[in-house]
């Protein structure tokens, strides 16, 4: 049997100077099971809180409506009070008397009474059927799952694991490091990438708290925050990392060499390999295309069809400590996370889709990362700046801005934010290579908005003296040893022909591929170019609406390293703060289902948007749905969707709001 | 207020543009001048506007420079500009659309000759029913003066039996038919709707 | 039609946009008519077709649904269910006799204030235009 | 799509002149390959290139009747002329519009269809498809040719419904098949000056010129062409080239049917070599192919 309490607050005058109160209260004592109602001046204020307490310990009351400010206002301070005096917190209703009463109808005495009556009335009616919720506590796993070894992932995870927590960092190839191994030197300042980049790699080896898992890939994660359980697929190396002392022997003898993913085409690599010298681990793996014994195997396994291929092994030969291991195979490792952070980059736009531009057929249109391979010491010329057709040193340079940026008709409509800069950085490193260097750079726009950026464009101009020429162009062709640039200088309408001895396209950045079936597999959303989509763009950058799980970095939009870092550190500071409770308390306001109705339809399932519903068999051999409470968040739309009305919304039950519409009419 | 000669002043929407615009179904001012239409246009280099510079005088509405120009009879409609236009506007489409809108106009000299060969070569199969190189290489030369034009590859076209020397005819086709009928229902359309050309 | 006719509004209000924008039109001082009682809810997507129906049948002369703009929804997609539901139902209420009108589903955000008042003010002029529910 | 070896052909105005050659060895070549060629009756000009320049509706209605007679065929319609291709398939595109359609219709009193079963093809396509048929007789060993579309063919994409728009590949396959070797070379879509041919003589004179340079430095012996106006420019107008640009190209322009009838072993006559202005006998001689 219920027992309401009503307490009407004046709010100074705020309600009071609208409505006629004692109207009010004399209405709420007629209201069905209100033993008490009686009003305040402040009911939020010490006193107005201890008046409601007093009121409930003498009328032995078990339910409480305040009639007041918006629930969004002082929902939480009432159930404080309310549990004050003992009674489960979730026992309130707040009727809205102001912001949605008093407020906006003071130019009406009489209206303003009655519906602030009805208001307590339809509070009324919700809080007899209100049934006491009391909030669950989940453990935390103070483990987080780093997925991505770039700079980003890396910062994160350092960061991670100095607040004292493990971290595990997964790497989908065969060593950390990501883009920015790969570059150069770094604008605007110009220091040497791999000189700031390794030190942090070593650091990130040698680290207590992290254990670095390459060459693997996520195949599913369940469970939910706090509680994450992550299958990771380990990539067979066919090498045995625990017996390899990373000698490097067997990298120099192995005869079968194949174009080197990280100089992009570029330069070849053995294929047993460490994609760079500094790579870490520093231990190779066998690249199972190419591998001469494996291409043998596979011809014994097709009944040795043709020709018989050599059987190589020259690695295990000559492998010091017996590390080759033929038999490898792929393996599944089940790890337990309390907090997963996404930083799985990007790649550069691949140019073969602009045709226009000889769509990759001309050796000597190359993209801005192989430029960078190009100068690089440690690059397949030795830092020698070369052209891939001949060899011949480069006097002319044109430079295309917005190559896979900008552009509707490519399917890439965003500025990728980094090139205009990296572009100035080319001009300016190319001119110190070779003064003798010509550079022309076609841009649309140039975009230096950031610290020391435009004196960085202006250095290009002055110092490296590049000629900028607004203009997007049409066509590169070749012409006996030159490529020819067609293009109009815009800012004097002019069409103009630029022949060079190499192009650079400023290639933009785009998602790894399979960012969205990862974010998938993690239940958070992607936009159309498959960027990953934050919680909020300003004020949650590297949240997502999946709790316990973080975005950073350039899979997030286009980035430049110091944003990449920040967002790093950022993602880091979120999982240290989830880590900093031993468990999660989670709202009761959880959907429920009753059993005995669910027919197993399972509509429930398709429409959570957490999958936080999954379905399960009983002991009659029938399927039901289930709710893992930690999971929901509430929002009821299961409900809707349960045709046999066997889900219902704790706090919000259907016969809850079906009574406060009856209220209206009885 | 008294304003130097020279100042353009911007009048973004001008029934000019509105045509163009309905022409092409698109909206000029999607257009952010990258210049990749005149870069890839191969007769830009003797247009008096250049593709994107025709765009900006829609922006801006600057009709006198687009009536006066030649640039789009220049156009060789080969769609260049509209394949590779970033923006996906259909530059070629705008071109053909100030021709439609201004081939009632009184020509330009420069475009004098451009509008005489498209007169003449309509005609050419107006009766026909279809194009007669030679008449219409003929009649072009004499009423635009040019009359030593192409006469270098003439002797050699009749000797290869390639120019015929006299109209080729597609017989029954009720060619001059159509012709009246476009007209007619040109001029019903023109009277129900005042037509959106400036 | 008597003049001192009173339409009475049910208004289904979920609680991240369109409750907060019913709050803010008050802590705002934007005044409008008083014939909306408001019922809030988690999600407009937690609006069971029932509700709608159950305050028609009790003598609503007007139901209206708010959630947040298309694609702000706090819990990611819950107010395009909401937006489907709705427009399953309203076919339904010629059905019942009842004019489309009647049933009004409005995007309302947090900040938008002005906007929840100018909703209610609309829909209760329309009420009233078309008078009292012929029962 | 109908019919796969039956089709209705718009010869287009050159057939009948400038393109004699053209038109007899499309002829030609379908027959050997068993492609039958219905000619429209009493077709007349597509209008291009000056009707859509100063008359829209008439730039229309003149393609929709030749669709019309093909629909009536109930065949797809071939045109051997780019631009007789490219003004067919933008009308058929025109007519989806049903205000355009209905105009249209009440010019030619007949009901245009709002979706008809036929299509629009380019010889090149229908010659594609019919490839492997061809009986290689006498394979173009070591002939090396730049394939040229122009600029029409492939645009605009979505409407043309041709191929990549840059970089088309069906002319280089058909060399391939006849044993020659199509060479790379970036200008195998750009324009040749078009009709400007009376106009601007001095346009296409500069843009055909750039386009035989462009040729001859990828290493060609000679151009495949698919359309009389791009033929006459490049072949006929080579002597004026070399006069104006003291050049002396001397590439021999041949029509993707002479060299698909040469290397089908069809009697050399019959191909009409001497049509052309730039004689491919001596080429084809050193290459032992006549």
């Amino acid at each position: 049997m219920a027992r309401v309490g009503v307490f009407i607050c004046h709010c100074g005058t705020n309600i009071s100077g609208a409505m006629d109160i004692t109207r009010v209260v004399e209405a709420a004592r007629k209201m069905p099971m209100v033993v008490t109602a009686s009003d305040n001046k402040y009911t939020c204020s010490e006193p107005g809180q201890a008046s409601v307490r007093q009121a409930i310990a003498d009328n032995k009351l078990n339910r409480v409506v305040i009639a007041a400010c918006s629930p969004r206002m002082h929902e939480p301070t009432f159930r404080k009070a309310v549990a004050a005096a003992g009674l489960n917190p979730y026992l309130l209703e707040i009727a809205n008397i102001r912001e949605q009463c008093s407020w906006v109808h003071a130019h009406d005495r009489k209206k303003a009474t009655d519906k602030a009556i009805e208001l307590v009335k339809i509070a009324v009616a919700k809080v007899i059927r209100h049934e006491p919720l009391y909030p669950r506590e989940v453990p935390v796993t103070k483990r987080a799952l780093v997925i991505g070894g770039g700079i980003t992932g890396i910062q994160a995870a350092l960061d991670i694991a100095n607040a004292g927590h493990e971290v595990v960092l997964l790497e989908q190839e065969p060593t950390i490091g990501g883009r920015m191994a790969q570059l150069d030197k770094t604008f605007p300042t110009l220091d040497c990438s791999a000189c700031i980049l390794t030190p942090k790699m070593v650091d990130v080896a040698n680290h207590p708290n992290i254990r670095l898992i390459t060459y693997a890939e996520i195949k599913e994660v369940r469970g939910f925050v706090g509680n994450f359980k992550v299958e990771i697929m380990q990539k067979a190396r066919k090498v045995d990392h625990t017996k390899c002392t990373g000698c490097g022997t067997c990298w120099q003898k192995c005869p079968e060499k194949s174009p080197s993913e990280f100089d992009l085409g570029l330069g070849n690599r053995p294929s047993i390999y460490i994609p760079f010298a500094q790579a870490v681990p520093a231990k190779p793996v066998i690249d199972t295309d190419h591998c001469r014994y494996i291409k043998y195997l596979q011809w014994v396994a097709d009944g040795e069809q043709g020709k018989k291929p050599p059987e190589c092994r020259i690695c295990e030969k000559i492998c010091p400590t017996g590390s080759i291991a033929w038999d490898q195979e792929p393996q599944t490792i089940t790890e337990e996370f309390g907090a997963v952070v996404v930083a799985t980059g990007f790649q550069v736009y691949d140019h073969r889709h602009y045709e226009e531009y000889g769509g990759g057929a001309y050796p000597d249109v190359i993209s801005g990362m192989q430029l960078e391979r190009l100068m690089n010491a440690s690059g397949p010329t030795g830092g020698e700046i070369i052209r891939p057709s001949d060899g011949a040193h480069p006097k002319t340079v044109a430079f295309v801005c917005c190559v896979g940026s900008r552009d509707q008709a490519k399917g890439r409509t965003y500025c990728s934010k980094v090139c205009c800069m990296y572009t100035a950085k080319h001009a300016i490193m190319l001119k110190e290579h070779d003064p003798h260097v010509q550079c022309y750079i076609f841009y649309i726009d140039v975009r230096a908005g950031g610290k020391d950026f435009e004196e960085f464009y202006l250095r290009a101009l002055d110092d490296a003296g590049a000629i900028y020429i607004k203009g997007r162009p049409s066509k590169i062709y070749q012409d006996g040893k030159k490529m020819i640039v067609l293009v109009e200088h815009a800012l004097m309408g002019r069409p103009i022909e630029v022949a060079a001895d190499l192009v650079v396209l400023a290639t933009g950045m785009e998602p790894r591929t399979g960012a969205d079936r990862l974010a998938q597999k993690l239940n958070i959303s992607y936009n159309t170019y498959h960027f990953l989509v934050e919680a909020h763009p300003k004020l949650r950058p590297v949240e997502t609406q999946t709790d316990g799980i973080f975005v950073a970095g350039a899979c997030v939009g286009p980035r430049d390293i110091p944003e990449s870092v920040a967002q790093g550190s950022a993602a880091a500071a979120k999982v240290v703060g989830l880590f900093s409770r031993d468990a999660l308390v989670t709202d009761p306001v959880t959907s429920v289902v009753n059993r005995d109705r669910c027919i197993g339809c399972l509509l429930c399932i398709a429409v959570c948007p957490y999958k936080a519903i999954d379905c399960e068999t009983t002991r009659d051999k029938r399927v039901v749905a289930v709710v893992n409470e930690s999971l929901c968040k509430g929002c009821g739309l299961c409900v809707g969707a349960c045709r046999p009305k066997a889900v219902d919304l704790r706090g919000f039950t259907s016969q809850q709001i079906l009574e406060e519409v009856n209220s209206l009419w009885s | 207020m008294i304003s130097a000669v020279s100042v353009i002043k911007p009048q973004p929407d001008t029934k000019f543009r509105s045509f163009v615009e309905a022409h092409i179904g698109q909206s000029i001012s999607q257009c952010y001048q990258c210049g990749k239409c005149t870069a890839g246009c191969p007769v830009a280099y003797t247009m008096d506007l250049t593709p994107r510079r025709v765009i900006r005088a829609l922006q801006l509405g600057m009709e006198n420079e687009l009536e006066n120009s030649s640039s789009m009879w220049i156009c060789l409609s080969c769609l260049t500009c509209s394949a590779r236009c970033p923006r996906e506007i259909d530059i070629a489409g705008v071109m053909e659309a100030l021709r439609l809108a201004t081939a009632g106009n009184k020509p330009s000299p420069s475009q004098k000759k451009f509008r005489l060969f498209h007169e003449l070569f309509i005609m050419s199969f107006q009766f026909s029913g279809r194009a007669y190189e030679l008449g219409l290489g003929v009649a072009y030369n004499v009423l635009s003066g040019h009359l030593l034009n192409m006469v270098s590859i003439i002797p050699g076209m009749l000797r290869r039996g390639k120019l015929a020397c006299l109209p080729h005819r597609g017989q029954g086709s009720d060619i001059q038919g159509i012709f009246n009928r476009v007209d007619a229902l040109k001029r019903k359309n023109n009277e129900q709707t005042q037509s959106s050309k400036p | 039609m008597e003049l001192t006719y009173e339409p009475r509004i049910v208004g289904f209000l979920c609680n991240w946009c369109s409750y907060a924008g019913a709050d803010l039109a008050g802590t705002s001082r934007t005044n409008y008519p008083a014939n909306i009682r408001i019922i809030r809810v988690p999600c407009s997507g937690r609006v069971d077709p029932l509700f709608i129906v159950k305050a028609f049948q009790l003598g609503a002369d007007g139901v209206l649904v708010a959630g947040c703009h298309p694609g702000d929804c706090h819990y990611s997609d819950g107010n395009y269910h909401t937006r489907r539901r709705v427009g399953l139902l309203r076919p339904f209420l010629d059905y019942l006799g009842l004019d489309k009108a009647r049933l009004r589903l409005e995007w309302v955000s947090a900040s938008e204030g002005k906007r929840f008042s100018e909703v209610v003010l609309s829909f209760t002029d329309t009420l009233i235009k078309m008078g009292p529910r012929s029962s | 799509m109908i019919e796969t070896d039956r089709y209705a052909y718009y010869p287009g105005c050159c057939a009948k002149a400038s393109a004699k050659e053209y038109d007899a060895t499309t002829r030609l070549v379908c027959q050997a390959l068993g492609i039958e060629l219905v000619e429209l009756e009493n077709w007349v000009c597509c209008g291009a290139s000056s009707a859509h320049s100063v008359d829209k509706l008439l730039g229309i209605t003149l393609p929709a009747q030749e669709l019309q007679s093909a629909a009536r065929l109930n065949l797809d319609l071939v045109a051997s002329c780019s631009l007789c291709f490219s003004r067919l398939k933008i009308a058929a595109h025109e007519l989806k519009n049903e205000n355009i359609r209905n105009q249209v219709s009440e010019i030619l009193n007949e009901k245009i269809p709002a979706n008809p079963r036929n299509g629009v093809k380019h010889l090149l396509q229908v010659l594609e498809s019919h490839m492997d048929k061809i009986p290689l007789k006498k394979p173009l060993k070591d002939l090396k040719v730049a394939c040229y579309y122009g600029c029409l063919l492939g645009r605009p994409k979505e409407i043309a419904e041709f191929e990549d728009e840059e970089n088309p590949q069906v002319m280089d396959k058909i060399i391939s098949r006849l044993g020659g070797e199509p060479v790379e070379w970036g200008f195998k879509a750009e324009c040749c000056g078009g009709s400007h041919i009376f106009t601007r003589q001095d346009i296409v004179l500069k843009l055909s010129h750039r386009l035989l340079y462009q040729a001859k430095q990828a290493g060609a012996d000679c151009l495949a062409v698919v359309c009389p106006v791009c033929h006459s420019n490049l072949d006929a107008m080579q002597k004026s080239i070399d006069a104006e640009y003291k050049d002396k190209v001397d590439l021999p322009a041949l029509y993707i049917t002479q060299l698909i009838g040469l290397a089908a072993g069809l009697p050399v006559k019959k191909l009409m070599f001497d049509k052309l202005f730039v004689d491919p006998i001596p080429l084809l001689r050193r290459k032992g192919l006549v």
